[in-house]
């Protein structure tokens, strides 16, 4: 029995407690020391992947039409599922008190949690192909019933999400079996060497397939519609794991095809004549306008967590065009950023989970001020923030850094552009998110609000403080890094616990943050020690051009907070996407309309006599005699 | 295009061409091509089982046409001696099945149009489709009817849909 | 052409602030007294004005600081809000309205402020002294550092005033904004004459008073009482009936 | 090494306060000059300064609106210390271009949370203002670090000051890549916040924004970051484009050379919208520093 | 060894002789000829046990009936194919016996006759035989369709006789044809002549013919239309045993002449094109549907397309992929029927249906996944098995195929989970969620438990499957099996006339 089995039995029996147990109190509290448990094995699996760099295979396999199916988790999945378990310890940890008490469905979340890491489990220690199919539909189908949970909103957005991961199944599958077509097994090896052997409308076929295929959980442009109505209708801790790991289940699944299987080299040798672009340049161009895109209209939501949930689209660009660049420095950058954004948007989508256990609202015109109230909350929503629009000393801007400094040495300037609009879009956006909420005029019917209670703010502090220390720290990420950079077969990067030193311009986040607190602590010494001293006055104590300021007036600027830019780009959102999805469900409606008006018994003859027509004529024509 | 007369396997039968083998094969087809055009054009439900009655005779038609020998003897066996040349005797006998098959499926079908028209009043191929659809919609315990969008546009079926609130509509869904 | 506001202000008869008032804790000690004088200078050298622009007066403003007479050169500058400014310039007559928003703008202002009554509406009414609608005397409801007496006093005139203020404050002796902790109950009640016994202003002068140490013996009395009644400042509680918007012009006599 | 560092840390932020101020009071006097007036007296910026924090009454709008404070000047001074100057550029190598780029949206940040904070719609409005305008600016101003970083095939700032000044006037940025060297003085310009980029402050209209509710000591910290960024923009532009600083003579020069045209150029102009700001910032410097990175990408 | 071939017309006769007798047994005792019926079909549901064993021991067996030699007399072939679905029409005839004690003895009659007819058509090696086998079927499954004779079930019935009595007429002309062109009807025979008589012109229209005419059991477009509005009218049990079981052996029918008589890549194009209208049309119909029962329907349509397609593909691979996507079609759709039975009226309605029976909700979404294709359920390795089989014949046609077929699945979830999250939807306030019978509950819950069994033993039925395919496909092992003395000159021809074929199919 291998630490693997023991990862797969532990994560199911924990399902099986939950489903036992999940209803009763302590229910969360088992929970999240049982994903501790989980995250120990996953530790003890580390020194056994860095001594061999091989995998652990797990002892459970089975044979089937000719094919054996077996499971064996090497560096790259045992990275994200560090993430995906310890997404799910917070998960659980922040609904092990008060907020899953008044859940009325706590049991199913706590199961369908644990399912859920089950299934990705599986999917990251797919050996072959049809391994990394069935977890694919495993996860899919999980998340599915993660998201509909609750019914109403929430199960029309996750059926709509049903839809597109099925239809990305199904041209993985297409993907999938082309390549088993000419492999000798389902094999990664077998199928690199087949690959490499494929004439080239096939391999572009098999690209364009796997690429449209597992974007769709990816949310890459146009198969991201999905996402944020289906992320942000989940209960607010189920939201924080999926937000955090079950999108980045696409980039893994990614990751193994696109560079394991197929190979960067077999990408940028397939070029489009006449446009200077190989396949990995448009996939690269694809994730940076679903970066752009994804954050613009980020920037134009009024919900708190749909606002999340769309940036969470966008980030994911960021970690596709790190992967994809495959020199050391941007895998690293890319994975890093897969871990970082777990870290920090999990920290915000619980702050504002614990908005909503508290106001019932995440409208983010009917929130404000919440500052005086719920301070703890804006701490991690602060640092969450900072971490998200990838300003230092968070960990978002490390990996960042490194994803741009691997733009620019991979030459691709407008790449790197576009990156830097989205981080501008991002702060934009962000700074809405926290002033909406947090800051400016407190509403009346918010007066007694208290801060949530500690089973909530803890588990969010700590990936607070988690996502500044490894902000400052990086190294210590990187060497989780380094187990998934030798399982890809990339070169390691070298790095120390500052960052990297590279000739080109290094970053040590040791002197930037120490450089950054000793600042503040001057700037705290020139605040506060000189000068006289300051007194808190009471909100209504404001200027407002001489005017009286008192509860029943909303003077809190927040509604369509950006308007100079939205003149600007405002006729741009279009919505086309939406509106070519909307006249596809019109045309299928249309469609089997007129297919039902078919079905009638009364014109069969008439059917009949066609057929026998159409079928003789075809049949003289194509058989070719006289 | 040359039409495909006389037929590969009639010129290949019929060592020479016979009028008569002609004229079972044309009789044949006619009879199959004036049932369908009933079937097709009717929509009284006793003029498509007649239809229906000319197709099943037309085919059997063909069936003896397809055992026909234009210089052949019946194929009846007097003592040991055989006639040289024989009527292929199989197609007769599949005939004779064939048309036992055709009395009773035909005695079926008039017998359930004359239930049908005690229960509808009418023989109308499309109002009896309406009326069972209506009959099937009132076995769904009262509930109204639940194919609104056979007789609708869709449009005007999207939206008796959307006044139905709460339940996922499909174009809202995807 | 300027006058010194303490000798017509009713309440000095009552209270003598330079010999009558206990000395602040920083100025006791020496460094303290170093530091304070340095600040005074400072502050005399740098000052933001607040122009309430009430009436005509304004006009006379651009002169002052552009090119022909140029403030800056003495570190004289407009400021647009009153929590940056230092000055709070009222340049004509001040209706009951107009009041209001006046009163609200000084106890926005940070101390050490300043005000300066400009033009004759100022001191005595001018031109409008038998309006129903506007204020006569503008120290009654906000302590007043200096007028500037004519209608229309010419740019020079400004000047001065700003020179004479420059020096007042240098000397330690503008202190007409102290005046107002000490004696807010005096200046509460000529505003609750004018606007009603639920007149109140967002905020709150009396804490701050005693948050700064500023109290003196008319800070409280019967008005400020009848203020607790009306005006809650406090940030945890919701005020039960908390005044409607426009409710303070219902009240209006 | 480390000890040195330490000294930068606190010698860089002095002398950047100084420079900065006198900076100021450059600005206030040459704007004076075109006006026809004489202008502030030359310690004027520091009287301003002292005076606000010798405030007896400070408002206070809860903790957040005094850490925004602390992270404003925090950041702002960071940035200061990963500019290389001559003779201290050692934290410089800790960080590099593109870190300075971020470093310097901190203090922005930080005032943005302070203002809202102060719940004041002005302020809010300002923010907004502020934050639309840094989106308009920082494209072109990518554009231009993205075109340099390409150029000189690094983004460390002491080497990209050691490649200009390998040749004299002749491999200055500005003279190799006088397209981006346009764009990117149009873009710090508008960085500095002045006029015509200074819809955010619009003082007739919301009050001067985000300074709106802004007093006292809070108001003296803002004077102190507002010298602190004359210096970093100017001096970013120096190492930039043209060629750093030799010795500190050169490099004050140069300094002042760049925030005087700066400055001067501001006196000229009205007032943009924000939506005109962006169409002019996504239009033109945009476009020009477009050019200059095709140019650069040529080579 | 033995082999029991004197067995195989057991499972033919005893029913058919029974329903004869029962009328007449029913004047002396009504229950006695019920319960006579039920245990005929149990018997003859033995013999098929029997079999079984037996063919999967050693292979096909060959009865010639009335000791006529093949190709003279009428033969009966079995072979895995024939005997798994041969159990399974009798198994589901039990399962879903349409007629209650309490009902006319008619109604048992023509159930047992639906049994005995279906079993020949299971096992019959004579294309004229398999007429006569389809007409009965067709009589008995009009007669249950008619039930008890409301108007609207008679007007169905009768709709639906009319569809069907066109088709076998069709049927009838195409083996008129055949016959003229081959001069036999044996299908061995047949099989061994139709490389030289059967690949012309008269051939494919011969093919044509039959299609369309055993294509109207078998739900293929264009002759399927009678299926939405007979499934909706009929009562469920007579649903599941159509749609389950009957048009599983129209199909398999269809199969068998494709692959004896018409190797050729022209009669596969034509099933192909059948098969992918069919599954547009049930898929794209059933997108919309009002109610369960309609989706279900359109779904059935569109299911046997699908197969229309895997056979439509030579080799072994496509028989399985066929026969995987028939069989779990055959289990999965009864139980469907089975639920739809109670949760009538539009789909809207059906909200709060989930918290009225969870059970019957949580056996739908089971059976909604496999059908969908879910690995690891046994539906997608159905599916699986299809499109790996397509693959391997890229031509134009057959990759538009797999496009249909993967979209297609899109377009089942899309419709089935619809209903699904209807089902768990929230009832309106004052109605509770739709109840449930408790026997179609464990009819529903049997079929459900059984697929959980084959999902279990997922490798081991594929294999079986592989086995059946295989012998299926192979047209010279079918010669040889029914004719042994003329296996070697049969083979001896058909690799010439394969060799004709190919060259003149060369354009």
């Amino acid at each position: 029995m291998s630490l693997l089995d023991i990862l797969f039995l532990g994560a199911l029996a924990v399902a099986l407690a939950m489903a036992l147990l999940g209803g009763t109190r302590p229910a969360g509290v088992i929970a999240t020391l049982s994903y501790a448990a989980l995250l120990a094995v996953l530790a003890l699996m580390e020194p056994l992947l860095a001594q061999s760099n091989a995998a652990i295979a797990s002892s459970v396999k089975f044979q089937i039409i000719g094919e054996e199916i077996g499971w064996s988790m090497n560096g790259l999945g045992w990275f994200f599922a560090l993430i995906t378990v310890a997404a799910a310890l917070f998960a659980s940890w922040f609904s092990s008190g008060q907020w899953g008490a008044v859940q009325y469905d706590m049991r199913r979340q706590h199961v369908l949690l644990a399912v859920n890491v089950f299934a990705m489990l599986v999917l990251l220690s797919s050996q072959d192909l049809l391994g990394l199919f069935i977890g694919w539909e495993l996860v899919s189908w999980a998340s599915f019933a993660m998201m509909t949970q609750r019914g109403g909103a929430a199960a029309r957005a996750a059926y709509r999400y049903i839809l597109y991961a099925l239809a990305g199944a199904m041209a993985v599958l297409a993907a999938i079996v082309i390549i088993r077509a000419h492999a000798a097994s389902f094999n990664f090896a077998d199928a690199r060497m087949a690959v490499a052997a494929l004439p080239s409308a096939t391999k572009w076929t098999v690209v364009a397939l796997l690429t449209a295929g597992f974007g769709v959980k990816m949310g890459l442009l146009p198969f991201h519609l999905w996402q944020a109505p289906a992320y942000s209708e989940t209960p607010g801790a189920s939201s924080a794991f999926l937000n955090a790991i079950s999108a980045r289940m696409g980039l893994y699944a990614l990751i193994v095809t696109l560079l394991q299987v197929i190979g960067t080299d077999v990408l940028t040798n397939l070029s489009v004549q006449f446009i200077w672009l190989d396949a990995r340049d448009i996939i690269m161009w694809l994730a940076a306008v679903t970066m752009v895109v994804a954050t613009f209209i980020a920037l134009m939501q009024t919900d708190a967590r749909l606002l999340l949930t769309w940036h969470g689209i966008g980030q994911g660009g960021y970690m596709l065009l790190g992967v994809l660049i495959a020199s050391p420095l941007g895998t690293a950058g890319g994975l890093m950023h897969v871990m970082n954004y777990g870290i920090y948007q999990a920290a915000l989508i619980l702050s504002v989970a614990s908005v909503m256990h508290r106001t019932g609202t995440s409208d983010l015109d009917r929130l404000g001020g919440l500052i005086t109230r719920m301070p703890l909350s804006y701490v991690t929503m602060l640092m969450g923030i900072i971490g998200l629009a990838g300003l230092p000393p968070m960990n978002g801007f490390v990996s960042k850094w490194m994803i741009y400094k691997s733009l620019l040495e991979g030459r691709e300037p407008l790449l790197l552009a576009l990156a830097f609009v989205t981080t501008l879009g991002t702060i934009l956006s962000v700074y809405k998110l926290i002033h909406n909420i947090f800051l400016g005029q407190l509403r009346q019917e918010h007066w007694e609000i208290r801060e949530a209670p500690l089973s909530m703010t803890v588990p969010m502090l700590l990936l607070g403080a988690i996502c500044f220390v490894t902000g400052a720290m990086p190294g210590l990420t990187l060497q989780l890094v380094d187990r998934a950079q030798a399982a890809i077969g990339v070169p390691l990067l070298a790095h120390h616990l500052g960052g990297v030193t590279l000739a080109t311009g290094s970053l040590n986040m040791l002197w930037v943050v120490g450089t950054m607190l000793a600042m503040m602590g001057m700037g705290a010494v020139i605040f506060y020690l000189l000068g006289g001293r300051h007194r808190a006055v009471h909100q209504y104590d404001n200027y407002a051009g001489g005017h009286f300021l008192s509860a029943d007036l909303r003077y809190h600027f927040s509604h369509e907070f950006y308007p100079g830019l939205a003149r600007v780009i405002g006729p741009w959102y279009r919505g086309w996407i939406v509106r070519a999805e909307a006249s596809l469900i019109r045309l299928s409606d249309i469609i089997g309309h007129a297919w039902r008006g078919s079905f009638d018994a009364g014109i069969t003859p008439l059917y009949v006599m066609a057929a026998l027509v159409a079928g003789l004529l075809w049949v003289r024509s194509a058989g070719g005699l006289p | 295009m040359t039409l495909p007369w006389p037929p590969e396997f009639i010129s290949a039968n019929l060592s020479e061409a016979s009028l008569l083998g002609h004229a079972m094969i044309a009789g044949a087809v006619g009879l199959i091509v004036i049932g369908l055009y009933a079937m097709v054009v009717e929509r009284n439900l006793a003029r498509i089982i007649l239809g229906l009655a000319l197709i099943g005779s037309g085919v059997n038609l063909f069936l003896v046409a397809v055992g026909y020998r234009a210089d052949a003897a019946a194929p009846i066996l007097a003592g040991s001696m055989a006639p040289t040349a024989m009527v292929d005797p199989l197609p007769q006998a599949l005939v004779l099945t064939s048309i036992v098959i055709d009395v009773g499926v035909l005695a079926l079908a008039l017998a359930l149009a004359i239930r049908v028209h005690e229960a509808f009043g009418t023989l109308d191929t499309r109002e009896v489709q309406r009326l069972i659809a209506k009959a099937a919609a009132e076995n769904d315990r009262g509930s109204p009817p639940h194919r609104p969008d056979q007789h609708v546009s869709p449009s005007v079926a999207r939206k008796e849909r959307e006044k139905r609130a709460d339940i996922p509509r499909l174009e809202e869904l995807m | 052409m300027s006058e010194n506001a303490g000798s017509r202000n009713p309440l000095q008869l009552r209270d003598q602030p330079e010999t009558c008032r206990t000395a602040d804790a920083e100025e006791r000690s020496a460094w303290q007294r170093v530091i304070g004088r340095f600040a005074d200078n400072c502050r005399a050298r740098s000052l933001f004005v607040l122009h309430y622009c009430t009436g005509c007066g304004a006009i006379e403003l651009p002169p002052t600081i552009t090119s022909r007479f140029d403030m800056e050169r003495v570190g004289v500058s407009p400021m647009v809000t009153p929590r940056q400014a230092d000055i709070l310039l009222i340049t004509g007559y001040v209706a009951l309205k107009t009041l209001k928003r006046v009163i609200l703008s000084y106890e926005q202002m940070q101390a050490p402020k300043y005000v300066i009554g400009f033009g004759s509406c100022t001191i005595n009414g001018g031109m409008y002294w038998n309006s129903y609608a506007t204020i006569k005397q503008l120290d009654q409801y906000i302590p007043t550092d200096l007028f500037i007496a004519g209608c229309m006093p010419r740019p020079e005139a400004v000047q001065e005033v700003f020179l004479e203020l420059m020096r007042m404050i240098d000397a330690g002796k503008a202190n007409a904004w102290r005046d107002y902790y000490r004696n807010y109950d005096h200046y509460l009640a000529n505003q609750q004459a004018l606007f009603g016994p639920q007149w109140h202003t967002p905020t709150d002068i009396v804490a701050e008073a005693k948050h700064y140490g500023l109290m003196g013996p008319g800070t409280t009395g019967p008005h400020t009482r009848l203020l607790d009644q009306h005006a809650e400042w406090a940030l945890d509680r919701i005020p039960e009936d908390y005044p409607e918007r426009g409710e303070n012009e219902r009240s209006e006599r | 090494m480390t000890l040195s560092l330490l000294a930068e840390l606190i010698v860089m932020p002095l002398i950047a306060f100084v420079v900065g101020l006198a900076l100021v009071l450059m600005m206030r006097r040459v704007r004076a000059r075109i006006e026809r007036r004489i202008g502030p007296p030359l310690l004027q910026p520091v009287y301003d300064i002292v005076k606000l924090y010798a405030k007896r009454t400070q408002v206070s709008h809860g903790i957040m609106h005094d850490l925004a404070i602390v992270m404003l000047l925090g950041g702002i001074t960071t940035s200061v210390c990963f500019l290389p100057v001559p003779g201290l550029e050692g934290l410089a190598r800790q960080g590099d271009l593109l870190t300075l780029v971020y470093l310097m949206m901190v203090p922005m940040l930080g005032l943005a949370l302070g203002v809202g904070s102060c719940a004041n719609p002005n302020g809010s409005i300002g923010i907004s203002r502020a934050l639309t305008a840094m989106l308009a600016y920082d494209v072109p101003f990518v554009f231009v670090v993205i075109g340099l970083a390409v150029a000189y095939g690094t983004t460390s700032l002491p080497e990209i000051i050691a490649h200009q000044q390998s040749g004299g006037i002749a491999t200055w940025g500005a003279a190799e890549m006088p397209l981006l060297a346009i764009a990117g003085f149009i873009a710090m310009h508008a960085m500095l916040g002045k006029e015509p980029f200074e819809i955010y402050v619009a003082p007739a209209e919301i009050a001067t924004g985000p300074m709106a509710e802004m007093s006292g000591k809070y108001m003296g910290a803002l004077f102190v970051m507002q010298s602190f960024q004359l210096y970093t923009i100017g001096a970013l532009y120096v190492t930039m484009f043209l060629g750093g600083g030799e010795n500190w003579l050169t490099f004050l020069m140069k300094l002042f050379a760049v925030v005087f045209v700066s400055v001067a150029l501001t006196n000229v102009y009205g007032r943009y919208k924000t939506d005109k700001v962006i169409r002019f910032m996504w239009t033109w410097p945009t476009g020009i520093a477009l050019a200059g990175l095709a140019l650069v990408m040529m080579h | 060894m033995a082999r029991s071939s004197e067995l195989l017309v057991l499972p033919i006769a005893l029913p058919i002789a029974a329903a004869f007798l029962m009328p007449v047994v029913a004047n002396v005792q009504a229950s006695l000829a019920r319960w006579l019926g039920i245990a005929v079909v149990v018997a003859a549901l033995g013999v098929a046990a029997m079999l079984a064993v037996d063919i999967a021991q050693s292979g096909p067996l060959v009865a010639a009936l009335g000791g006529f030699a093949p190709p003279l007399g009428i033969t009966l072939y079995a072979d895995g194919i024939s005997i798994t679905l041969l159990i399974a029409l009798l198994a589901g005839g039990l399962l879903f016996w349409a007629a209650s004690p309490g009902d006319n003895v008619r109604s048992h009659v023509l159930m047992v006759l639906l049994m005995g007819a279906g079993s020949g058509l299971a096992l019959s090696g004579d294309l004229f035989n398999l007429f006569v086998f389809y007409e009965i079927t067709a009589v008995a499954s009009y007669g249950l369709v008619a039930g008890r004779g409301s108007g609207a079930e008679a007007g169905a019935a009768l709709r639906y006789l009319i569809v069907g009595t066109l088709g076998s007429s069709l049927a009838l002309l195409g083996i008129a044809l055949v016959y003229a062109s081959t001069g036999t009807l044996n299908l061995a025979d047949i099989a061994r002549l139709a490389p030289e008589r059967l690949a012309g012109v008269t051939g494919m229209a011969a093919f044509l013919l039959l299609v369309l005419g055993f294509g109207v059991k078998a739900e293929l477009t264009p002759v399927n239309t009678w299926v939405p509005e007979v499934y909706a009218t009929a009562s469920a049990r007579v649903a599941s045993l159509l749609a389950g079981i009957v048009s599983k052996l129209a199909i398999v029918i269809v199969m068998r002449i494709v692959v004896l008589a018409f190797p050729g890549e022209q009669a596969r194009e034509l099933l192909l094109v059948l098969g992918i209208a069919g599954v547009v049309a049930g898929e794209f119909a059933a997108l919309g549907s009002a109610t369960l029962i309609q989706a279900l329907s359109y779904s059935s349509v569109s299911q046997l397309g699908l197969v229309a397609i895997a056979f439509a593909i030579s080799g072994t691979a496509g028989v399985a992929a066929g026969l995987a996507l028939a069989l779990h079609h055959a289990l999965v759709k009864p139980a469907f029927f089975m639920l739809a039975a109670n949760w009538r009226g539009p789909i809207d309605g059906l909200a709060g249906a989930a918290k009225a029976t969870p059970v019957a909700a949580a056996v739908f979404v089971f059976l909604a996944l496999s059908i969908v294709g879910v690995p690891p359920l046994p539906g997608f390795w159905a599916k699986y098995l299809l499109v790996t089989a397509a693959l391997a014949k890229a031509s134009p046609l057959v990759l538009l195929a797999i496009a249909v077929v993967l979209a297609a699945v899109v377009v089942e979830a899309a419709y089935m989970f619809r209903i699904a999250v209807a089902l768990y939807g929230q009832p309106a306030p004052e109605r509770s969620g739709p109840a449930i019978l408790r026997g179609d509950l464990a009819r529903a819950t049997l079929l459900a438990a059984g697929l959980a069994v084959v999902t279990l033993t997922a490798p081991a039925v594929l294999d079986a499957i592989h086995r059946m395919a295989a012998v299926a496909s192979d047209r010279d092992a079918y010669i040889a099996h029914v004719l042994p003395e003329r296996g070697a000159r049969a083979a001896l021809s058909v690799s010439v006339g394969v060799d004709q074929r190919t060259e003149r199919s060369i354009p």
